[in-house]
């Protein structure tokens, strides 16, 4: 674990690579990687390397809080970390805090919405917002009989309770409001009492066994209604196990997923998806995490944190702390720059830039919450697509 | 009425599965005496060759077949390898308990190690669903709920009406006197074990085709369920085996249709446990308590 | 009672134990066919260990053990039964879950399955008592029918030396009696060599025709039982004077 | 030394400790009276959950984003007693119903059982612990007592953490090389002739039991006022397995062996191969720590199945001939299948 080598800089993935939520570390690892092969090709920050260093939080606390202690212990180059998913955070962004390390969480959990660490970041909007995003999708779309079914997981249970508010206060009819026991052998007694409500559509979140064995159970019953799911559902093995339970077609057909709004066609986005192709020694199959908006804020937090560093002529976590939002928020005269190589160009001539990067724009509020729009996308030809934009009239009305 | 018959049709389906696997675990128990609590990884292990045979263009019946065969080799093995050895080294009942759980650990994690932490499918369609009188079955839960009880049949037939069949029950209440009657108890006790595997197998592919998805840690986290419906029954007992699967298969499912379906395992358990204490030997067993293990 | 027959069973310098401990120590003897042998002696004595000596259950440290003219010193557990021997263990000497046939049946697995067939009919046949049996559980049976069926099991193969641990252990007088003077003569008459080892020793000693007799892991006596009917003579020989 | 060197030293050693007492707690069950405790687990997440919940506020002052039972703020050390007697209690519950006529590999299998409900319980049942996420954001009321600086109160709480453990192990001495201790080895060694002696042998199972769920609260006490977090991924059943493998790697029933075994196999383990160089695929590393774990109980049980450092024996006052049944038994299961 000696990547301190000669004047290189650690950029820690700190999430689970074991147990339920093992897509987190992969999930992180396809955004880290772009970023370091980047940085690097554009001569690194301020003459070093940066290197990104993959570490197993199991998704438990208990297991994540001796692993950060030894990785802030064993790293002294360390300079920021991707990490503490919703499962681990609330135990290790206070360690990485402490040791004036920068940690840029995909975290939706609701307690860091007013977070005063000086050292947590978050770009994606937590977890209530998207729940009220997904009930504002259903009214957009038209559909009024909605039911809800979420796992009982900590990640689905951030957006649950907003989503199913929002239902209510969109004068929406929830037919059946539903928590399900993730990983059961089988749902069927749920999926019946589901059917029987006769939903138009389902809002859910789940992981894949679960969200696998439902939807295969429900589709025994007759016709899948339609679907209204979140970023998970862009998870390729969340695709690969409904889709192995319930045909493509059927997913294709139905699934809307709301997701935090960037529009992934941008120069950013071309440019983070261009280097994702290189990384198959790094990250298997990075391809399949092309359009994986956590992936994407992964990305761009470390591109953040290379401006940050090099806007304050520093390599130190705790002084280039305080530059994070200098980079990314609008500022009067500002350059817009997409990329890292942009950013250093205008940086070294003294300019002051937002980086609006392949998520968007990416402007920190006071918590150091930043947060996006929403759209409702579709998988077509391969490919998701924007089918439409949630604008923030219509979210609003879900609060 | 509608909620009840389907719990109860959704719940032959859980027991078939149940079913076909408890009594292969309760048959291994009964003639050699180990609890093994490493079942749920030969079920892994078959589920997943038999996705290697699916997925390379095998119908899914047919790699079900060869899948349980292989899972019949491997739990030979792991009995030659491993559980003959310790037994023969003189081990305690009580510390082969702690083999085959170590077995178990090992086996999951080395398959995990090669899979990932990722899930797999079957390339199978589930068919159309039948309405049979109220409940709702799909043709390959008809087909599933056909195969357990031919296979429950098979065995019930194989231990009454066969000369290998008398010498594994013989086998399994008094090892010594079987040994004394010119059994060769160690070719018995490979049978055992692999008639174990290969329902092991047979049941783990029809559990993962009914989960519709799975992992390398699916196969052990039914095997608590495996092995409640066959303390229940009675370890030993084929018969209450079956009746052991029934009784779980449908708790849980009327549990989740009128109660609290996070609860519905919980219910199983709790039955289990409150048969244990009025019935310490389970519901059908004839075996004395205290047995020393075979190999 | 005297038989000019040869030996069947011969025990040459037998020593025995468990974990290279010595617990009898060279005893021979041999017991002819059609002839009862018993081993009798107090408590402690080894008589059942010289059993599992027989059977391979304890270590055989030296000596060699003859059936039929052959040396099975060396033959597995297992294979003892397919060289002709049989035994009746103390306890647990019946399969409870089975039936009284599947048990016989069970006794006869080293035949083929016609010959196993007939062979039930045989031993039936020398037991009459076993045919209203048939079809009973083992389990279910009194200790007197149930030590009868482990007696025509162990005869199923038709072995040339049944060994007898206390048949009579655990039953009353009365059952004590049926079993040893009906039951072990109808298996004597049946041609085997037996070996009997008794707790109960005058009893025994009435049925046999050697005696002998162990004290402390030795034979001390060895005697033809019309020869040892005095009790006191027996008393005597037990407390070891 | 860095402050970030400090820590993670620290660190090491609390989870040296904490894995001391509980594998202890084992010990007595399952080492010293050989009650085979798979539901071992629970009973420290029972003692983790109840230090969290009494030295928590109320679940509705932190915006609400958790919730949980109780939320009293109870001052030190009312939250580590609490976890003790929660443990005791939780202990007594399961020993009753499990500890009564079963035999052991059932024993074993209502354990498993009872691991498993707990988990679903404390997963579905949000109110109870705030279900799957856990309970974080746990203070620590010991170290809040004393005013100095974040580096100085966790080496406090380190020393408090070795100072349980010197306790717990001057206790568990006493305890063990008593004469209690010797009527529980006795248990284990053969119950029946407890029983003849007029002993009630489930009565003494069930004490051992006890004490074993206390220590084991203590020791989810400690852990959890140390992390600030507990979740149900934490204390799976499987995880109970980890304090098997410590007592039978450091040796049954010897209380050195067994903190030996704790500090190797539940903390050595776990760091030396986190220290792996990580490969294209990290849970790679997470697979190979179960590997090591599961291997080493075999290995320990066939060629040093009294562990590494064993229990000094005292040989009860049995007559020669009583080995002699068991050993006939072994060598008729090892000998009689040689060519079957």
């Amino acid at each position: 674990m000696a990547h301190s080598g000669s004047g290189s800089l650690v950029v820690a993935i700190f999430h689970a690579y074991s147990g339920p939520n093992a897509a987190f570390g992969p999930e992180a690892a396809a955004g880290c990687f772009p970023a370091e092969k980047l940085i690097n090709a554009a001569g690194g920050v301020l003459g070093h390397k940066i290197v990104c260093d993959p570490t197993d939080s199991k998704g438990d606390p208990a297991d994540a809080v001796p692993a950060a202690n030894r990785l802030i212990a064993s790293t002294s180059s360390l300079v920021g970390v991707l990490g503490g998913g919703s499962d681990t955070a609330t135990a290790v962004v206070p360690l990485f805090a402490q040791a004036n390390i920068p940690v840029f969480s995909t975290t939706g959990q609701a307690s860091f919405d007013h977070s005063t660490s000086p050292y947590f970041w978050r770009i994606l909007s937590p977890d209530p917002a998207q729940g009220g995003a997904m009930a504002a999708a259903a009214k957009k779309l038209g559909l009024t009989r909605v039911a809800t079914v979420f796992g009982n997981d900590s990640s689905a249970q951030g957006s649950a309770p907003a989503a199913i508010a929002g239902v209510t206060k969109l004068h929406l009819h929830l037919v059946t409001n539903q928590t399900i026991a993730i990983g059961q052998l089988s749902y069927r007694s749920e999926v019946q009492k589901l059917a029987s409500a006769k939903p138009q559509v389902i809002i859910s979140e789940a992981d894949p066994q679960t969200s696998a064995t439902y939807l295969s159970e429900l589709r025994q019953l007759g016709t899948i209604p339609d679907l209204i799911t979140d970023p998970v559902s862009q998870e390729p093995g969340w695709r690969k196990a409904v889709i192995g339970a319930i045909g493509a077609s059927n997913l294709n057909a139905r699934d809307y997923a709301v997701v935090a709004y960037a529009p992934l066609t941008t120069l950013a986005y071309r440019t983070y998806t261009a280097a994702l192709k290189t990384i198959g020694k790094q990250v298997s199959q990075p391809m399949q995490w092309n359009s994986d908006l956590y992936s994407v804020a992964d990305y761009d937090s470390v591109v953040v944190m290379a401006l940050a560093m090099d806007m304050a002529h520093s390599t130190s976590p705790k002084v280039y702390n305080t530059f994070i939002p200098k980079v990314t928020n609008p500022s009067a005269g500002a350059v817009v720059v997409h990329t890292y190589a942009a950013g250093k160009v205008a940086l070294a001539k003294g300019k002051r830039i937002q980086y609006v990067g392949a998520a968007g724009a990416i402007i920190f509020d006071r918590w150091h919450n930043a947060g996006q729009g929403f759209a409702i996308e579709r998988y077509k030809n391969g490919n998701w697509a924007v089918s439409s934009v949630l604008s923030s009239a219509e979210i609003k009305a879900a609060f | 009425m509608g909620v009840l018959m389907s719990a109860i049709g959704f719940g032959i389906v859980t027991a078939s599965i149940l079913a076909v696997s408890s009594v292969g675990f309760t048959l291994q128990f009964s003639v050699t005496n180990v609890f093994n609590l490493s079942f749920g990884s030969v079920m892994t292990g078959t589920g997943f060759i038999a996705y290697a045979l699916n997925t390379s263009g095998v119908s899914i019946w047919a790699s079900m077949a060869i899948g349980a065969l292989c899972g019949g080799v491997i739990s030979v093995a792991l009995n030659w390898l491993i559980f003959g050895r310790f037994i023969r080294h003189g081990i305690s009942r009580f510390g082969m308990v702690i083999v085959t759980i170590a077995t178990g650990l090992i086996c999951d994690n080395t398959i995990q190690a090669f899979v990932g932490p990722t899930f797999y499918a079957y390339n199978a369609q589930p068919g159309k669903a039948f309405n049979l009188a109220g409940m709702l079955l799909t043709g390959q839960e008809l087909i599933i709920i056909v195969i357990a009880a031919v296979m429950m049949t098979a065995t019930h037939v194989g231990l009454k009406s066969t000369r290998l069949g008398a010498a594994m029950r013989g086998l399994s209440v008094n090892a010594s006197l079987a040994r004394a009657c010119g059994v060769p108890t160690r070719r018995v006790v490979a049978v055992a074990w692999f008639a174990s595997g290969v329902m092991a197998g047979i049941g783990s592919v029809a559990l993962f085709l009914d989960t519709s998805t799975f992992a390398a840690t699916t196969g052990s986290q039914f095997l608590i369920m495996v092995i409640a419906a066959a303390v229940l029954g009675g370890v030993g007992s084929a018969e209450g085996a079956v009746v052991g699967a029934l009784v779980v298969g449908l708790a849980t499912e009327i549990t989740a249709a009128y109660w609290n379906p996070e609860l519905k395992d919980v219910v199983a358990f709790v039955v289990l446990i409150l048969v244990l204490l009025v019935r310490p030997q389970g519901m059908f067993s004839q075996l004395s308590s205290e047995r020393t293990a075979v190999g | 009672m005297r038989s000019t027959s040869a030996p069947s069973l011969v025990l040459d310098r037998v020593s025995a134990g468990y974990g290279g401990a010595a617990v009898i120590e060279d005893v021979s003897f041999s017991v002819r066919s059609g002839e009862v042998a018993c081993v009798v002696g107090p408590n402690g004595a080894g008589k059942s260990t010289l059993l599992r000596a027989i059977t391979r259950d304890a270590v055989l440290i030296s000596g060699r053990i003859l059936l039929a003219g052959e040396d099975i010193s060396e033959t597995a557990g297992n294979d003892l039964v397919r060289r002709g021997l049989a035994w009746v263990p103390q306890l647990d000497d019946v399969f409870p879950i089975l039936t009284v046939r599947e048990n016989l049946e069970l006794g006869g697995y080293s035949l083929d399955r016609r010959r196993m067939r007939a062979r039930v009919e045989e031993v039936v046949a020398i037991f009459p008592l076993l045919s209203r049996l048939l079809g009973r559980v083992a389990g279910q049976l009194s200790g007197g029918e149930r030590k009868l069926l482990a007696i025509g099991r162990a005869l199923m193969p038709g072995p040339s030396a049944v060994l007898l641990d206390e048949p009579t252990a655990g039953l009353s007088p009365e059952m004590t009696q049926l079993v040893l003077n009906t039951h072990v003569e109808e298996l004597r008459q049946s041609g085997v060599a037996v070996l009997l080892v008794e707790q109960r020793a005058l009893e025994a000693i009435a049925v046999s025709s050697e005696v002998h007799v162990m004290v402390d892991g030795r034979l001390r006596v060895s005697k033809q039982a019309r020869l040892l009917t005095d009790g006191e003579e027996l008393a005597r020989l037990f407390l070891g004077e | 030394m860095s402050a970030a060197t400090q820590l993670y030293l620290a660190t090491v050693s609390v989870y040296i400790c904490v894995n001391v007492i509980a594998s202890w707690a084992l010990d007595i069950q399952f080492g010293v009276t050989g009650v085979l405790n798979f539901s071992f687990v629970v009973f420290q997440a029972a003692g983790a959950y109840t230090a969290a919940i009494l030295s928590l506020g109320p679940s509705s002052s932190s915006g609400g984003f958790q919730r949980y039972v109780g939320g009293w703020r109870l001052p030190f050390p009312v939250p580590i007693i609490g976890a003790m007697v929660v443990g005791a209690v939780l202990a007594g519950v399961v020993g009753l119903v499990s500890l009564r006529r079963l035999r052991s590999d059932y024993q074993a299998m209502v354990m498993l059982v009872v691991s498993v409900i707990a988990t679903i319980v404390a997963e579905s049942q949000t109110g109870l612990v705030n279900g799957v996420a856990g309970i974080s954001l746990v203070a620590n009321p010991m170290v809040s007592l004393i005013h100095a600086t974040r580096q100085t109160q966790i080496w406090i709480f380190v020393l408090f953490c070795v100072f349980c453990m010197a306790l717990v192990g001057v206790v568990m001495y006493a305890t063990v090389y008593s004469p209690f201790g010797r009527v529980l080895r006795a248990v284990r060694e053969n119950d029946r002739a407890i029983e003849a002696l007029g002993r009630n042998a489930n009565r003494h199972r069930m004490q051992a039991f006890v004490i074993g769920g206390a220590l084991a609260g203590l020791s989810g006490a400690l852990l959890v006022e140390f992390i600030g977090a507990w979740a149900p991924n934490g204390w799976f059943y499987p995880e109970t397995f980890v304090f098997f493998t410590a007592v039978i790697v450091g040796g049954r029933g010897s209380l050195t062996g067994v903190a030996v075994g704790a500090a190797l196999v539940g903390v050595g383990v776990q760091q030396a191969v986190e220290y792996l160089p990580i490969t294209l695929n990290p849970s790679v590393i997470a697979s190979l720590e179960w590997i090591i774990t599961g291997i080493l109980t075999l290995v320990f049980l066939w060629t040093r199945p009294q562990g590494l450092l064993p229990e000094r024996r005292r040989r009860f006052p049995t007559p020669w001939r009583s080995d002699a049944p068991e050993l006939a038994e072994r060598s008729a299961a090892t000998k009689g299948d040689e060519r079957g």
